[in-house]
């Protein structure tokens, strides 16, 4: 049978050269980068190595990257570490209903603690406006976190100007750009960021690292304790060949951006264009600011998990919502944020499409989902009710 | 996720679709997760002759939906109404935990159409 | 040169078994585990096979088994999860003075939050004795900290007994068990432990990952937020390939621990009995309740961070402290807490010895200490001034 | 972590040992890191003719009074005042940051062996 992986924003494979810098430090360097001795400076070294990479990656000195377990544990830093670090005792942080639960909920816990947060409501494309942002801001806002790019239905949120208000502000600006590092063009150095997530295994690194930029002078303080890793700013013992790894994707992944645009959003644009052939579907997200590999749609009358599961037994691996989520029944947070009718929104799938995919394989997916929907439809009972 | 059974029920899903001039129709709908049932029986002398169903759900929701319509078809009513949710999980080797409460309620479809039918006799 | 490795204890180089059986899930088998199509599916399965051998590793059941990104992330989750897990209002931590910086400070950290601490003195071997857990126990405690084996001078503490007392006064018992798994025979089922952190690179499994054992019924809150992994308690994409590595490593760790230790144990009383030939060196720890492989000792009138160099010059690897805090200045906060003066805690070597020692490899290190204290010792003002 | 020259002098430390009758004795110790230095010189007609160093530290203090002890053989004690720990670290291509502060005090030693011979003499 054929294997179609479409599910590239769950997680990617990684590419061999990334294996090959990796293996090293799961063999024979294995020294703890804190030991003073030679084995504990040849790692030391690389991983001062893959700092210098990935701040490269983002236009940014070595000094601001902070590795972390992944993006989940950089959105934790950011916005606990952020409100840790406020002496002046402000209190209110802003973030968007869209938003990652690694950044949302962490949120939420700061208002369960007695923080005062501001959940901004999203367009029908799921994007905030910089205005809404603008007038969240008030005199006790210490922080705004809104995305790069949404993870579900691919739309990218207006960061540059959201930044540039928070700026003016005196607000710290955190962006989660898990899905964004890689996939769009991006220099740090010259956007007003304060903060911003990235985890490997978006972009075709190992799964369990992730960073957070820290812009210098930025007031965080460590939400997790114990040796003086990381500048004091995450304790525990480097997990060395992920970080080697993590600065060769980020190398990797910062080449030729616009030719992988280009390929990966002719791709998309061919899926996109299939699926709404298929009757009473419709695109979420934004058409045109998207990410080059994010499909999502909603496909009326049916349910998500089903059409999953039929697309798998037919080889084609897809998400009903994120990986993260979809063990859970809830329809997509992010879809009902968008006005989205429940019952629509549960029947939503992502296809997102990376490297290794081709034309062949979404012609082959677009007609197994043709099918896949004219056999689901025929045991639905809404067809019959709503038409 | 699934076992071999539930996902034969899914794949080749029994007794799928509409019935026309049904004996009774039950309607169950989970509105946190979505599901819905619709059952349609045929009933002569207390014997369920024919049953049908469609169902908007998950993988669970459609096999536990296909698999009550085995289970049923050829029996009374009586014997009928004494299948649960559970015996219905059982009959498919068992459930993932967090399908049980929302995607397995064929049974209680059956029963919502067995009233219907009782009710309208 | 020769290159003599005898920091085991700072991390382990990875068995070969280990790697092997990481490397498919850092290249072919590279899904989500949280996916719920085919890529997902199988690396749930080797996520789930993960989570038995660890548990069987340990004689408990895979339920209560959580992966973290390491022995620190262990501790914090233990300490501050149970903390957060209490509701009823009682908030008095115990824990010890020669606690590994992730406990220690975990708990300090909640101290300054509010909560009611013990930090226990320690006797001259650095060992909390239980009747001083008895009598740090009041009707508000809610957890008692303390830790199976200590990772400097590698004395045992008597975690059973503590245990014990924990049980009968109904508060819960977490153990830093980082240095002693694979190390010392261990099985918890026969244990009144109710939870107890791990961490792979200790025993010749991959960095990055750890794992936090949680009694059934332990009321544990989440101190991470984001997606539902690992039963809600740690959120984020599961690094899976080191879960795999954990996995293999502690099926292995577990294997002939008898041989292992006696083997062990003989490098390490050769090594300690040729140091104590050298004048004015004293042994640091306890002299039998000690980790297999660990040698601690002050060298009287040097300091230790020349001692390291001058032994890394001659291709020997050790530690002064553990290496976490090795790169600070301040002496080791664990010989400080069994009494001995700064100017002699400054003068100490941890030697950590594991599996690819050899009897040539101590003869040969015990010559190198000598000549290395020799050179020294003729550089230091002290020993004219005292002796 | 520390560069080759502050290897070679930690390697091979010039000028290490007691003097019989020095002209003067300078002790810096700080307690907080331990590092403890202490300088002998022999002056004569206020040039500072020889000069020794024990030192209790880490490789930064040894490799820093080493250095010094060559810096200031032969100089005026005026130029020798002039010598300060930066220049002692800048002399050494550079000390990790954590160290200069600590383990950099071999001038401040000095400073006080010439004022130990100037108070005495
Ligand atoms: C937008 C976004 N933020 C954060 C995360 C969390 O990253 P990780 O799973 O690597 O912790 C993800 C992916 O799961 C994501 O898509
Ligand atoms: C006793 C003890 N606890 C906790 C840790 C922390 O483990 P990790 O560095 O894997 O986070 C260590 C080792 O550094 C240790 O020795």
């Amino acid at each position: 049978m054929k294997k179609i992986y479409m599910d590239y924003s769950a997680t990617t494979p990684m590419r061999e050269e990334v294996l090959e810098a990796m293996l090293p430090y799961l063999r024979e360097r294995y020294g703890n980068p804190s030991s003073l001795h030679l084995f504990g400076r040849e790692t030391r070294k690389a991983l001062d190595e893959a700092r210098e990479k990935v701040a490269a990656g983002l236009g940014v000195t070595p000094e601001e990257i902070i590795f972390t377990s992944g993006g989940t544990e950089a959105n934790n830093l950011a916005i606990m570490g952020v409100a840790r670090g406020i002496s002046s005792g402000k209190n209110h942080i802003i973030t968007s209903a869209v938003e990652h639960h690694a950044a949302l909920d962490t949120v939420k816990f700061l208002g369960e603690r007695g923080y005062k947060i501001t959940i901004l409501p999203v367009d029908e494309y799921g994007i905030v406006s910089p205005q809404q942002v603008k007038d969240a801001i008030t005199d006790q806002t210490i922080l705004v976190s809104i995305m790069t790019a949404n993870n579900e239905v691919g739309s990218i949120l207006p960061f540059e100007e959201i930044g540039r208000i928070c700026r003016e502000k005196g607000v710290y600006y955190h962006t989660d750009a898990v899905q964004a590092i890689g996939h769009i063009p991006f220099n740090l150095h010259e956007q007003p960021v304060d903060l911003l997530s990235l985890s490997a295994h978006k972009f075709y690194g190992p799964k369990g690292v992730g960073a957070l930029y820290i812009r210098r002078k930025t007031r965080v303080k460590q939400i997790l304790f114990g040796g003086g890793q990381e500048r004091k700013l995450r304790p525990g013992t480097e997990n060395l060949s992920a970080i080697v790894g993590l600065g060769r994707a980020m190398e990797l992944a910062v080449a030729h951006i616009p030719e992988k645009i280009e390929k990966l959003s002719r791709l998309r644009d061919r899926l996109i264009q299939g699926l709404l052939q298929i009757e009473d579907v419709r695109l979420n997200g934004h058409p045109e600011k998207r990410l080059p590999g994010n499909v999502n749609v909603s496909i009326f009358f049916v349910e998500g998990e089903s059409l999953l599961l039929d697309l798998d037994l037919k080889g084609i691996a897809v998400s009903s919502g994120s990986a993260c989520t979809s063990g859970s029944l809830d329809p997509s947070h992010v879809l009902l944020a968008m006005g989205l009718d429940p019952q629509i929104a549960q029947g939503s799938l992502r296809f997102s499409l990376g490297a290794e995919n081709t034309i062949e394989e979404i012609d082959y997916t677009l007609e197994a989902v043709q099918e896949t929907v004219q056999k689901l439809r025929a045991m639905s009972p809404f067809i019959r009710n709503i038409c | 996720m699934y076992n071999e059974k539930v996902m034969d029920h899914f794949q080749n899903p029994r007794n799928v679709g509409e019935m026309d001039n049904p004996s009774g129709v039950g309607e169950v709908g989970n509105m946190r997760c979505g599901d819905i049932m619709k059952i349609y029986i045929k009933v002569e002398n207390d014997i369920i002759q024919d049953i049908k169903f469609l169902t908007f759900g998950c993988g669970a929701a459609i096999a536990s939906s296909s698999a009550l319509t085995e289970m049923v078809k050829g029996k009374t009513l009586e014997e009928a109404l004494q299948i649960t949710n559970k015996d219905v999980a059982n009959e498919l080797g068992g459930l993932p935990e967090p399908k049980l409460h929302c995607s397995n309620l064929a049974a209680d479809a059956l029963h919502k159409a067995i009233l219907d039918f009782q009710t309208n006799k």
